[in-house]
């Protein structure tokens, strides 16, 4: 891409994926939460590598990172609802105490349920847009 | 100066008006980038209808999912970037397809009566959500609340399938799917 | 009326998925289908003067919008993101396969 | 015992994340093996807590039903939990030779397991929309591994399987829809009330609601107008998954989806029986006579899944005791000798390499085990006395003639009588004709998938005769009266919470 482009992107890529976090960080005290804010960090990835071109982004988070990312955060939010069941017998129970309504950390488990799920949907989806721009067709020749 | 306070209703109908009108110039349009566009606009309706419907986390969401949605979708056409040519319509599929959607139509009018009306839901269970969501799970926004704690298991699964997805998408992708055996 | 209304918006991406031969038609075609119905959730969910459902420190909010439509509706969203970066996948896979985006031709030629 | 209950659907979906992070097949082999084993003993304990508290109510965050979601575990559910596991594990422990032909062995085993999750937790669910996200779950799985051997004609044949069952959850997710909007709320037990409290007489939404559900299940369980989309995903899915499709996933994601919805919550009227009996027929009829003309192994077994099926709906579409029995019973044995068929078939491609019947012949010889066992299958399939196909068969053609219906028995036998000239055709060309030159060196299929086979074989032959009894009050019995008494099915539910 053109020069201006890469410059605009390198002030807005720390930007989004910042935006991305606090969507993430706050989703059970304002609208937004784990999939959006994945989905945001998702995009600020794939906005990087739209400037600066699929082999820049190898170096920063290849495909190898993101498969283990990804699973990492599903097992994260698997073994989150396996807690309630080992603790207490129930499978999704919110065990962990609830805190004031308002602050930030407030609401047992939900906000590390918003945290696991930004992983896997972060992760996941830009594995996607990965495999998609690197698919070289005819490769199986 | 008294403003005309429209009612959701009023606010919406021309919306979905727009978007079934988008829709169908997304479907009808030959040139393929033109109708991603298209599909991009009805999108964005969609996610102005929940900003309307006072649901802001879907807004969010929706805007965020369109966007993705159209980066694959243009990653699809971009490459073939050919106008599709029209051939001989067959005239029989379309005429059947018509009729089939003409008489769900009819018959979804009539068992749309039936339902509550447009703005008054029975929230037989979603009151008792509002009344004690916020002692039980703590989460001031209600969604989020409903999502990971009354209903989390739902959202258990359905991060399971966007791992599916990926997974399918990786699997699909890879260059040799069967390893060819030399025959004898 | 307005259910109605998200019926034909409904039934134009039945027709899309029917009717259509373009591999990418049929998946605008199912995208629209999964508008209409996020939609209709959305729609049957609403409350006259309701509020959206998010307590607020600075006033009380008394009568609020169902949360549980848009519970579903959020599932949903990211159900239909998986299926339809399956099925972009398999198309692009299908066209370097075939050489085209027709489904009647890639069943001509499919033998 | 009843917390081991979320472990039908923890348990293979943490084992999914888990392989698709291994390198070495050893490892994933031994993992996967491992997690379905575990789960069909967890799903035959199953049986006597039924057994024992007759229906189990799992209240999943310690909410009570209508406010959370809730596990609803009774007779049929156990039976088509026993049913599924059993499928899966033979169908692993076949794959493990047998995906040796394929590259990246973890991601199979992976989506494998994702596919188990989403049928367990459909089984098991007593929530509408639990039910569509567990129904999307094994639809995404199972159109990734249709694609699995990324050949031309399986991507084309999973891209259309693909349009056509999301589309059916589209149907199903409007149905859910209307139905959380005339009775706000989604837990099936409080539906099933508030519907009977509601309106006695059926009006225009809930004919509607039930249109729309019948549209979605049946695409899912390929009923004749909805079946074009199986002849071409079944056959283009590696072997063991399309036994555990043609065995398993329109059984459990198509019927049993149905019984529940139609028998427990929206009341089978006698209309609904008439036209599942008519579709039975039907899909029965018009399954063989396409299947005639196949010469390709698996197509041909494909399109007579179609037909067994349709057995099955026209056994239950009785409504008599004797007609759901015999449905049930015939279900179970489908899943046994059809996913025993494609197995063999499996094992036919693995060694010769080919599915075309014109190229195969005299394998008898060279392939003696896989001979067996589909001697075992075919006969099964075509109702022949010792075997278990024969059962099943015989009491929904009893059933059908209790029912005062001759025609449909007729009908059935008609269908079977089909079926069974198609499987002499394809015995005669695959084993017994003149062995090809090509062919001379041919090695019997590896141990795994033997394995595999006999097991399979076996069940199909004491499935019959000694099985029986004992199987029927443990399992059929159970489930038979949970659909029989369906109506009272809310009051069970929310008799056990209290």
């Amino acid at each position: 891409m053109t020069l201006i482009v890469k410059e605009v992107t390198r002030l807005t890529v720390g930007l989004i994926f910042l935006f991305g976090i606090y969507i993430m960080l706050h989703g059970h005290l304002t609208p937004g939460g784990g999939f959006a804010g994945g989905v945001i960090v998702a995009l600020s990835f794939i906005h990087m590598v739209l400037a600066y071109g699929g082999d820049f982004a190898t170096k920063k988070m290849n495909s190898r990172i993101a498969t283990i990312l990804e699973s990492l955060g599903g097992l994260m939010f698997l073994s989150l609802a396996l807690l309630g069941l080992i603790f207490a017998g129930v499978f999704f129970l919110n065990l962990l105490p609830k805190g004031m309504p308002f602050e930030l950390k407030s609401a047992g488990i939900i906000p590390l349920c918003n945290i696991a799920i930004c992983i896997k949907v972060g992760a996941g989806l830009f594995l996607v847009f990965t495999l998609l721009t690197m698919f070289k067709p005819g490769g199986d020749k | 100066m008294e403003y005309i306070t429209l009612t959701e209703a009023d606010q919406l109908i021309p919306l979905l008006v727009f978007m079934i009108i988008g829709s169908i110039v997304a479907l009808e349009i030959d040139d393929m980038l033109s109708s991603v566009i298209a599909i991009g606009a009805v999108g964005v309706g969609v996610t102005i209808s929940f900003l309307i419907l006072k649901a802001p986390d879907l807004a969010i969401t929706q805007l965020v999912v369109e966007i993705l949605c159209l980066i694959l979708l243009v990653r699809a056409t971009i490459k073939r970037e050919m106008r599709f040519p029209r051939k001989h319509a067959d005239y029989l599929r379309i005429i059947s397809a018509l009729v089939l959607i003409f008489l769900f139509l009819v018959f979804s009018y009539s068992a749309l009566m039936g339902l509550p009306p447009f703005g008054m839901p029975i929230m037989k269970v979603a009151s008792e959500y509002i009344a004690r969501g916020i002692h039980e799970t703590g989460a001031t926004n209600m969604v989020a609340s409903v999502i990971l704690d009354y209903r989390g298991y739902d959202t258990l699964i359905e991060a399971s399938i966007l791992f599916t997805a990926v997974l399918g998408v990786s699997v699909v992708l890879r260059s040799v799917g069967r390893i060819r055996n030399e025959k004898s | 009326m307005i259910y109605f209304l998200c019926f034909v918006l409904f039934c134009v991406g039945l027709y899309g998925i029917l009717v259509k031969r373009n591999l990418i038609k049929i998946i605008i075609g199912m995208s629209i289908l999964d508008y209409a119905s996020y939609l209709f959730l959305v729609l049957v969910g609403f409350r006259m003067e309701g509020r959206a459902p998010i307590y607020d420190k600075a006033q009380e909010v008394k009568n609020m919008v169902d949360p549980i439509p848009q519970a579903l509706v959020l599932t949903a969203i990211v159900i239909g993101l998986a299926v339809l970066a399956l099925m972009i996948s398999i198309a692009v896979r299908l066209y370097e396969k075939y050489g085209t985006y027709d489904i009647t031709e890639i069943r001509k030629l499919r033998g | 015992m009843t917390r081991l209950l979320p472990f039908f659907i923890a348990l293979p979906l943490g084992c999914a994340f888990l392989v698709n992070l291994f390198k070495n097949k050893k490892a994933a082999d031994v993992l996967a093996n491992l997690c379905t084993f575990i789960l069909l003993v967890l799903s035959l304990a199953t049986i006597s807590i039924v057994k024992a508290h007759g229906i189990v109510v799992y209240k999943v965050g310690n909410w009570i039903p209508p406010i959370g979601i809730s596990m609803v575990v009774d007779g049929l559910t156990v039976f088509l939990l026993v049913t599924v596991n059993l499928v899966s594990f033979l169908s692993s422990l076949y794959s493990i030779d047998y995906m040796e032909k394929y590259t990246a062995k973890p991601k199979f085993y992976s989506l494998f397991l994702l596919m188990l999750t989403g049928m367990n937790g459909l089984i098991v669910t007593g929530d509408l929309f639990n039910m569509f996200v567990f129904l999307e779950l094994a639809g995404v799985a199972s159109y990734a591994l249709v694609a699995f051997g990324t050949e031309a004609e399986e991507l084309e044949a999973s891209f259309k399987y693909m349009i056509l069952s999301s589309l059916s959850a589209s149907f199903v997710l409007l149905g859910v829809t209307m139905i959380y909007s005339y009775t706000s709320s989604l837990n099936m037990a409080d539906v099933a009330l508030t519907l009977a409290q509601k309106s006695s007489s059926p009006d225009v939404t809930i004919l509607f609601i039930a249109v729309l559900f019948l549209m979605g299940f049946g695409l899912k369980a390929a009923i004749v107008p909805f079946h074009p989309w199986l002849p071409d995903a079944h056959p283009s899915a590696p072997a063991p998954i399309s036994a555990m499709l043609s065995g398993v996933l329109i059984k459990a994601l198509g019927i049993y989806a149905m019984l529940r919805v139609f028998f427990c919550i929206l009341g089978a009227s006698p209309l609904f029986l008439e036209t599942l009996c008519i579709l039975g027929i039907l899909s029965m009829i018009v399954g063989v006579l396409l299947a005639i003309g196949q010469w390709d192994v698996k197509r041909l077994f494909a399109y007579h899944s179609i037909s067994q099926v349709g057995y099955v709906l026209l056994g239950i579409g009785l409504g008599t005791p004797l007609g759901i029995l015999g449905g049930l019973f015939h279900l179970f044995n489908h899943s046994m000798f059809k996913s025993l068929l494609f197995l063999n078939s499996g094992s036919l491609d693995y060694a010769a390499g080919t599915r075309n019947l014109k190229e195969m012949g005299g394998l008898k010889d060279a392939m003696p085990v896989t001979e067996k066992t589909s001697l075992v299958a075919s006969l099964s399939i075509s109702g022949i006395p010792p075997f278990n196909g024969f059962w099943s068969k015989l009491f929904i053609i009893v059933a059908c003639v209790q029912a005062r219906h001759p025609g449909y028995a007729l009908w059935a036998i008609i269908g079977s009588l089909l079926t069974l000239s198609s499987f002499m055709k394809v015995m005669r060309y695959a084993f017994y004709g003149m062995p090809k030159k090509a062919y001379a060196s041919l090695k019997e299929a590896p141990s795994s998938m033997q394995a595999a086979m006999i097991i399979l074989a076996i069940i199909c032959l004491l499935g019959g005769v000694l099985l029986f009894p004992l199987f029927r009050n443990a399992l059929l019995q159970p489930a038979v009266d949970v659909l029989l008494n369906g109506k009272n099915y809310a009051t069970i539910v929310f008799s056990q919470l209290k």
